[in-house]
């Protein structure tokens, strides 16, 4: 056994106690770190919390919507800011990973005190905070479509619920004008709100009179990118000329999708793809040529022909060129994109009604609001935190651009609650208590 | 294509006149057309246009079906306008009433107004100073087809633009289009059909133009016609014909649609339908054969570089994915050069100036990597694992904040997209056969490379006693940094050919890594030919399993697979078997 | 440190000094100072700092496993995951009818349209049973797939490589809904523990106080794992395998051994990690997070226990500290880290303690020659 | 220990490494207590050889008969250890990490099953045994010091140590004397032959003057065969292996 002079055992001690008086030191001075304005009182600014992952997997999607959040908050704060008082914005970096979600979600609250959050991408990311903000009463807006099935008195879901996107989508497709279709692929990668939307659209199609055997539901995991197989199976599927995709792939699958789609020599005349996940923005990093002919189904397009939108796509390409972002002034908007910029408007209007930033306040001035979106008029839900849209379903140009070929007439009630799977449910945060029996 | 359309023209001529006769002319009938546009309306079509603002929908729908006659591109254009609805009739100032089409609605001084676009050739109108002509929603009237005529221009739009695509130069437009009016159940189009069957070259067109012809006769009255037809359809094989031969076989309860009364064309058909079931058998074998071998190339080109830098360096390289990475992002900034510097016509050959830029762009990094930090840590291979990891992090942001979060889009050279057809049900795309192609040059090059330059055998040499190879002169640092920059441009390589079939984006080589360490682990460390064994092995597998099981319990069949594979081969395909390994 | 230094008696000052401030002061220190005291620790920080002493016990068996016995294995999420998942189903079987479905079925379930509580869900309902599981199921897994890649001495880059696939492959499942576990949402909304509001900052402080009270029974098992005889037979693992087998020791048994050991607790720390974060989903146990692991304790410096406590803390507070202040450019930080600590100081931060502990003693006294022939031979294999 | 039959019989033993033949149908025996040089030019065999008694390598063909027991050449490496025969390698085999005393701690014939190790503490007569040892091998003045920092030698002679605390009937030794000073090989040969006075010792060596040193009984290996057994002078004047040496040069 080897003896140890006291000495030495001294130094050893002696360091190991500073790393661990520096170690709990680390952590509270890292509290005053991580939230830079605690010990200064923060009284003038309103400070609201952007969380968007800006590394990882998601960063892909999210980070286009962090830009399109900043330059909003820009706006207001150059036009005076709301109720006088500057915005600020917190920051942060989930990194794609859900549960850092619920931490960051954990810190803007409770230790930065936002008064409203924008953020989030995924299902999971949203299921991840969606107990921190009901726990901390705070105020989220999700500018993502979503599978529905939620009804959170703490979020404003600014996006499409599935009878505002896949129902319309797929009665386009059932109806003459849409092609007639018979045959339905459901094809998406494995998660949720594919599985939901399919769920949806299965019970709709049914409903419509659609055999059975006329649809076919597949799934594909994340990062998915082999699809030789699948479009040889859809090849086969479609050989009787009357079927249609439905496509919840998501992210990096679709290239390799449309691609084989397109070299094993199926177009779009023989089989047209509707996409629910594939915007101007995912557009921007795909081979337009191929997807050419192939449909989506949004609430807002870049292409919407207003004046009122052409100047919002335009100071977006300013912003991100004078902001130098990667990307400049070749930069799209596109439907999430629209969606997270008129949720900060939405909030701002909101707290501006209510005359202060309290959650409870602002989310009752929220009811009911009309919004100026960039793509035109909308309305804020007098009751279910959802926003009443036009429903566009637009062909993809060689551009990479959307040409619109059916809307809906006037604005869509979103339905958290599908009346084709979930016919029994509401969701109501005036007269009932958020979800209810119908 | 000059002289189809002359002799087409002058058929529909004929019917056109024939409707002219049909049309109780009008009042809207006088009114001329305003054409300030380039084009010129052909007098005859200006007509159909102006019974479409007719009250008597009768008269509407043969109008539609006249304007569908005329297999014209314009009046595909205008009739898809006409169907969402933004045709009008528009008052001139002048009191005059004509038909106009409107773009897209848009509020100026507080009015809802749309600019006016001309029906044929859909250019602007303009006002007398040159001004887009924008008229005052009040001041226009919808002519809207209702929904049963909207059917009708549907079914017209539907034939006109497969009129138009059996002309175009493209030859799978031309098939699709045939094999579209091949399902429309419409026996009239059978004369077009065959009139384009005896002017088809290409040999895949005119089989799907057979099929079509057939199919659509597959309904004739005449029991001898359909029985011929059924047998041309079997000795076709093509599978199209399957649903057809199936509702001559049991018809449809859903669709209301008996089976064929007449016994013989029943027979003929369950032959038929047998011969095209044992063909479709028979290609889909060849199908799952070529689709494995491209999947193979795609691991063997991704593991050929990990081989090189981990099999003979001993080098856990986790930026391996991020030298693919930027051997994609290389060939995005060689296209967009081409884009920006060259001549439109030249644009198709950025892909084979790419190929060699992303080797020397990720070779160029893969120097600095090993030159930078894997050159303190040889024989230490976890500790390069986790320094890799950590490049392989900041490569990743990088690239983030160069080229954005978002993917890029890489397109592929018309060279490189669709495919050909080599058999009935087997196609086989280009830019895949291109990969395969690639990889066996690789596979070659890399051969040569080590075994038969000199540069390769002090490789060689390095890697099996560092010490002694020292001592005989080599300059081992060099020829480290060599094969470790050799292995990052084979990466390169692997990243601009994934460019062809995936997206790029600054986390494409997180997607691939875990499959190139195992196909180079399968196969054994250090050898070449097991890797190629281990990639044949796992792609083939992997497609031969994926119908079966799907795409998530098919790869994870193949990785349990691997881990008994190495209960069984500790040490892979073609271990590096003697004395002297593993004295440790 | 690495395990050749007998004699620790020199830690158990420090030791105490450690767990005494963290099991006391800083609830302490939550409790007491008013909000705005500059002293406070607040409810967010001890939650935190909960969930970085969780990964610590992780960290734990991570170095058992690779610092000790030199088997690094990437597929540790799995375990770390699996434990979570136990503990995950109890938590949501406990949430009863007060979920958005307002069944007594998960959520998820009922979406799913499952009728009934699949069986292999039952038994979670019991926390005594549940407790067992976190621990017992990763072990059960450590132990079938140990067996199997110990038995055909798969080891080294290979081991690494298999267990990174082994990590993909669990992933992947756990991503299917037909498991019946979530899918890729994984399991969430998670409202009580044993009675105990989730949400209750009382809670959280609990919470915290039994993750210090595990970690530091994790800490004092390993110790004694490492001292004992069997930790000898580890280092001799990892410095000579085949010499051992020579000796006539069958490793495969002592590999397995310590593999289903740390797997055990990479489960302990699911199990506490989940109910402080609220969320567990595949994500966590996927190929991504299993290497991040084994960078903690390459970070805080393998072969000594504290080293990878110190490296699970410091690296995860760092990345808490990074996305939050540079949420542009923190993978920059990170990435250079792992670069910088195995260039710079193979050591880890261990290493840097040691030098600066030798600087101390330099002035202390000078140093005795066993010490140098020691600090010599601290490089690791 | 008895001096009847042999301690290992080794019969027409083949073993190939990618179609090169490193041993080729070999046949050789040792008897109890015997100290045997094998020599023989590079590629003869003789590592091999050691492979596979102590089963590292397992033989394509043929058996291996230890002492009274069967067939070993099935055996597990560390089944064949506790049966008693230890391989002391060509390169310097022992625990860096570890202080001289636990190397051979960690040698020592026990009950080396995990729970063991886990609970047992050492015997007194074992302290005593280590003690011995270290006495033997030269070490008693460095039993805490770390392994690594020997120097080649006591190295060599801390392996040596090692396989004798094992308890092995069987040393098969690889190039004991390759490195070493002339007084270190010197103080090898006594110590083997100190050894083989308990032992059979199997002994690999090219130092001939180190061979003559030791040994009264060598074989020499060729090719994978047996080539020629005797007394060191006999196996220097026998053609072949004349031959052998001189014709390669």
């Amino acid at each position: 056994m080897q003896v140890r002079t006291p000495a030495s055992n001294v130094g050893r001690g002696l360091v190991l106690s500073i790393t661990a008086v520096a170690l709990a030191l680390a952590m509270s001075v890292g509290s005053s770190l991580i939230n830079p304005q605690m010990a200064v009182a923060a009284k003038d600014p309103v400070k609201v919390g952007i969380l968007h992952s800006l590394s990882g997997t998601m960063a892909i999607s999210e980070v286009s919507l962090r830009d399109v959040v900043m330059m909003a908050i820009e706006e207001i704060n150059d036009a005076g800011g709301v109720l006088g008082r500057e915005i600020e914005p917190v920051v942060v970096d989930p990194a794609s990973d859900w549960p850092l979600f619920a931490e960051k979600a954990k810190q803007l609250l409770q230790q930065d005190k936002v008064d409203a959050v924008f953020g989030c991408w995924t299902s999971v990311s949203r299921k991840s905070v969606l107990p921190v903000f009901e726990k901390n009463n705070g105020l989220l807006f999700y500018p993502v479509q979503y599978e529905g099935e939620e009804c959170s008195k703490n979020v404003f879901y600014t996006a499409a619920t599935p009878n505002q996107q896949l129902i319309p989508a797929a009665k386009y497709l059932l109806s003459e004008e849409g092609g007639g279709y018979k045959k339905f692929y459901l094809l998406g990668t494995d998660y949720v709100f594919p599985r939901t939307a399919n769920k949806i659209l299965r019970a709709y199609l049914l409903h419509e009179g659609v055999p059975e055997k006329n649809i076919i539901e597949e799934y594909t995991p994340f990062h998915h990118q082999d699809y030789q197989t699948i479009v040889g199976k859809i090849k086969k599927f479609a050989r009787g000329g009357d079927a249609a995709i439905l496509s919840t792939i998501n992210g990096d699958s679709n290239v390799p999708f449309y691609k084989e789609f397109t070299n094993q020599g199926l177009t779009a005349d023989d089989a047209p793809i509707m996409a629910f996940s594939v915007a101007e923005d995912e557009l921007r990093g795909m081979d337009a040529k191929a997807l050419a002919g192939h449909l989506a189904a949004w609430n807002y397009f870049q292409s919407i022909d207003t004046p009122k939108n052409n100047d919002w796509v335009a100071r977006f390409k300013e912003y991100a060129r004078t902001h130098g972002l990667p990307g400049g002034s070749k930069r799209v908007t596109d439907d999430p994109m629209e969606a997270a910029y008129y949720g900060v408007y939405l909030w701002k209007d909101a707290v501006e009604k209510a005359g202060t930033t309290d959650v409870d306040a602002v989310r009752k001035a929220v009811y009911g609001t009309v919004i100026d979106a960039p793509g035109g008029l909308k309305k804020a839900d007098p009751a279910n935190h959802h926003i009443y849209k036009p429903v566009y379903i637009g062909e993809i140009l060689k551009t990479g651009q959307f040409k619109v070929v059916w809307k809906s007439e006037g604005l869509v009630r979103a339905e958290p609650w599908s009346k084709y799977t979930s016919p029994d449910k509401g969701c109501d945060w005036v007269d009932h208590k958020g979800t209810y029996k119908k | 294509m000059v002289e189809k359309k002359t002799v087409k023209c002058r058929k529909l001529i004929g019917v056109c006149v024939m409707v002219i006769v049909l049309l109780p002319m009008a009042s809207f009938a006088q009114i001329p057309v305003h054409s300030d546009s380039a084009f010129p309306v052909p007098p005859l079509i200006a007509s159909y246009i102006s019974a479409l603002a007719s009250d008597d929908r009768v008269i509407q729908k043969e109008a539609i079906i006249a304007l569908g006659m005329t297999g014209d591109a314009q009046i595909l254009s205008f009739l898809e306008e006409y169907r969402v609805g933004s045709l009008y009739i528009w008052t001139r100032p002048d009191g005059q009433q004509i038909l106009v089409l409107g773009g897209d609605e848009t509020t100026q001084d507080d009015e809802a107004v749309v600019p006016l676009v001309s029906p044929y050739g859909l250019a602007n109108m303009l006002q007398v100073d040159g001004g887009i002509l924008y008229v005052s929603l009040d001041a226009v009237e919808e002519v809207r087809p209702d929904r049963r005529l909207r059917r009708v221009v549907k079914k017209q739009i539907d034939s006109l633009r497969n009129q138009i695509n059996l002309m175009d130069s493209r030859a799978n437009v031309r098939r699709s289009a045939a094999m579209d009016i091949g399902f429309s159940d419409d026996p009239a189009a059978i004369p077009l059909l065959e009139k384009y069957l005896l002017l088809e070259r290409d040999k895949w067109v005119r089989v799907a133009l057979d099929t079509a012809i057939n199919l659509l006769k597959i309904t004739d009255n005449d029991p001898t016609v359909r029985v011929t037809a059924i047998i041309r359809l079997g000795e076709l094989r093509g599978e199209e014909a399957v649903p057809a031969l199936m509702l001559v076989i049991d018809g449809s309860e859903d669709e209301g649609i008996e089976p064929d009364f007449d016994e013989t064309v029943r027979a003929a058909a369950v032959t038929a339908l047998k011969s095209i079931e044992g063909w479709a058998f028979y290609a889909r074998t060849v199908q799952t054969i070529f689709r494995g071998l491209s999947l193979s190339s795609i691991l063997l080109l991704m593991a050929l570089g990990l081989a090189i830098v981990f099999g003979l360096m001993g080098v856990i390289n986790m930026a391996h994915g991020e030298l693919m990475m930027l051997g994609a992002y290389a060939t995005f900034v060689v296209q967009h050069i081409f884009l920006a510097y060259f001549p439109q016509s030249a644009f198709d050959y950025y892909f084979l100036v790419a190929l060699p830029v992303a080797f020397l762009v990720a070779g160029a990094f893969g120097l600095a990597i090993e030159r930078g930090v894997i050159r303190f840590l040889y024989g230490r291979p976890l500790e390069t694992l986790l320094v890799t990891w950590g490049i392989g992090l900041i490569l990743q942001q990088a690239v983030r904040q160069v080229f954005g979060a978002a993917n890029v889009d890489v397109s592929s050279p018309s060279w490189l997209s669709g495919g050909a057809q080599v058999m009935v049900g087997v196609f086989i795309p280009y830019n895949r056969l291109f990969i395969i192609g690639l990889t066996i040059f690789c596979v070659i090059a890399t051969y040569l490379f080590l075994f038969r330059t000199n540069t390769g055998l002090k490789i060689r040499a390095v890697t099996q006693n560092r010490e002694m190879s020292a001592c005989l002169g080599i300059r081992t640092g060099h020829i480290d940094a060599l094969t470790f920059a050799f292995g990052a441009g084979v990466a390169g390589l692997a990243g601009a050919a994934l460019s062809q079939v995936g997206n790029v984006g600054p986390d494409l080589g997180q997607n691939y890594i875990v499959d190139s360490f195992m196909v180079v682990v399968t196969g054994g460390v250090g050898k070449l030919s097991g890797t190629i064994a281990a990639a044949l092995g796992i792609g083939s597998l992997n497609k031969f399993l994926e119908p079966m099981l799907g795409a998530v319990y098919g790869k994870v069949f193949i990785l349990g697979l691997v881990i008994l594979f190495l209960q069984w081969r500790p040490s892979g395909f073609f271990p590096a078997k003697g004395r002297g390994l593993e004295t440790k | 440190m690495l395990v050749s230094q007998e004699s620790k008696r020199g830690e158990w000052p420090i030791f105490s000094i450690v767990a005494f401030c963290l099991l006391i002061v800083v609830p302490l220190l939550n409790l007491v100072p008013g909000e705005e005291s500059f002293f406070h620790f607040s409810d967010f920080h001890i939650n935190l700092l909960g969930k970085y002493l969780a990964f610590a016990i992780l960290a734990l068996g991570i170095d058992l496993i690779w610092g000790y016995t030199g088997i690094l294995s990437l597929g540790h999420g799995v375990f770390f995951g699996l434990g979570a998942y136990c503990m995950g189903m109890h938590l949501m079987l406990q949430i009863g009818d007060r979920s958005v479905y307002g069944s007594a079925l998960p959520d998820f379930m009922v979406w799913n349209r499952v009728t009934e509580l699949p069986l292999f869900w039952k038994p979670f309902s019991s926390f005594l049973f549940t407790s067992g599981a976190v621990i017992f199921v990763p072990m059960l897994v450590a132990a079938i797939f140990g067996f199997f890649a110990f038995r055909s001495r798969i080891r080294g880059v290979y081991f690494a490589i298999i267990t990174q696939a082994f990590a993909l492959s669990i992933w992947l499942l756990f991503n299917r809904n037909e498991l019946n576990l979530g899918g890729t949402n994984g399991l969430t909304d998670f409202k009580i523990l044993l009675g105990f509001e989730l949400s209750d900052p009382d809670t959280v402080r609990g919470l915290y106080i039994v993750t210090v009270i595990a970690l530091i029974g994790a800490y004092l098992f390993c110790r004694w794992l490492v001292r004992s005889r069997l930790g000898k037979v580890l280092v001799a693992i990892r410095d000579h395998e085949n010499r051992l087998r020579y000796s006539g020791y069958s490793p495969a048994a002592f590999k397995l051994l310590v593999f289903v050991i740390s797997a055990g607790l990479a489960g302990l720390a699911g199990a506490l990690y989940v109910p402080q974060v609220g969320i567990i989903t595949p994500s966590q146990m996927g190929v991504l997070p299993s290497i991040e692991m084994v960078l903690w304790v390459a970070v805080g410096g393998r072969g000594a226990l504290y080293g990878a406590v110190i490296g699970a803390v410091g690296v995860n507070w760092a990345r808490s500290y990074l996305t939050t202040n540079f949420p542009d450019i923190w993978l920059y930080f990170l990435g250079g880290l792992f670069v910088a600590v195995v260039v710079l100081f193979p050591n880890g931060i261990v290493g840097l303690i040691e030098q600066a502990q030798r600087w101390v003693g330099r002035i202390f006294k000078s140093r005795s020659t066993d010490e140098l022939a020691e600090s010599k031979e601290r490089s690791v294999p | 220990m008895t001096d009847r039959g042999s301690i290992i019989y080794v019969e027409n033993l083949t073993v190939s490494f990618d179609g090169f033949k490193a041993l080729d149908a070999l046949s050789f025996f040792m008897d109890y207590g015997e100290l045997r040089l094998v020599i023989g030019p590079n590629g003869a065999g003789k590592t091999t050889l050691l492979d596979v008694i102590c089963g590292k390598v397992k033989p394509d063909n043929g058996r291996v008969i230890f002492g009274r027991d069967a067939d070993i050449s099935t055996y597990r490496e560390h089944e064949i250890a506790q049966l008693g025969v230890g391989r002391k390698f060509q390169t310097p085999s022992i625990y860096l990490h570890h202080t001289v005393r636990e190397n051979l701690e960690l040698s020592l014939d026990q009950d080396k099953s995990v729970w063991a190790m886990l609970f047992r503490q050492l015997s007194s007569t074992e302290r005593d045994r280590l003690d011995e040892i270290l006495a033997m091998i030269g070490l008693a003045e460095k039993p805490h010091q770390i392994a690594a920092s020997l120097s080649h030698g006591e190295k060599q002679w801390l392996e040596i140590g090692m396989v004798m605390a094992q308890d092995a009937q069987l040393l098969l030794i690889d190039e004991p004397v390759a490195g070493m000073t002339d007084y270190e090989t010197e103080q090898t040969g006594l110590l083997l032959q100190a050894i083989a006075k308990e032992r059979s010792v199997l002994v690999i060596e090219h130092d001939m003057q180190f061979v003559r040193q030791i040994a009264n009984k060598v074989s020499v290996l060729h090719e994978g065969r047996l080539l020629c057994e005797g007394s060191v002078d006999e196996v220097q004047n026998n053609e072949q292996v004349m031959e052998i040496y001189l014709g390669r040069g």
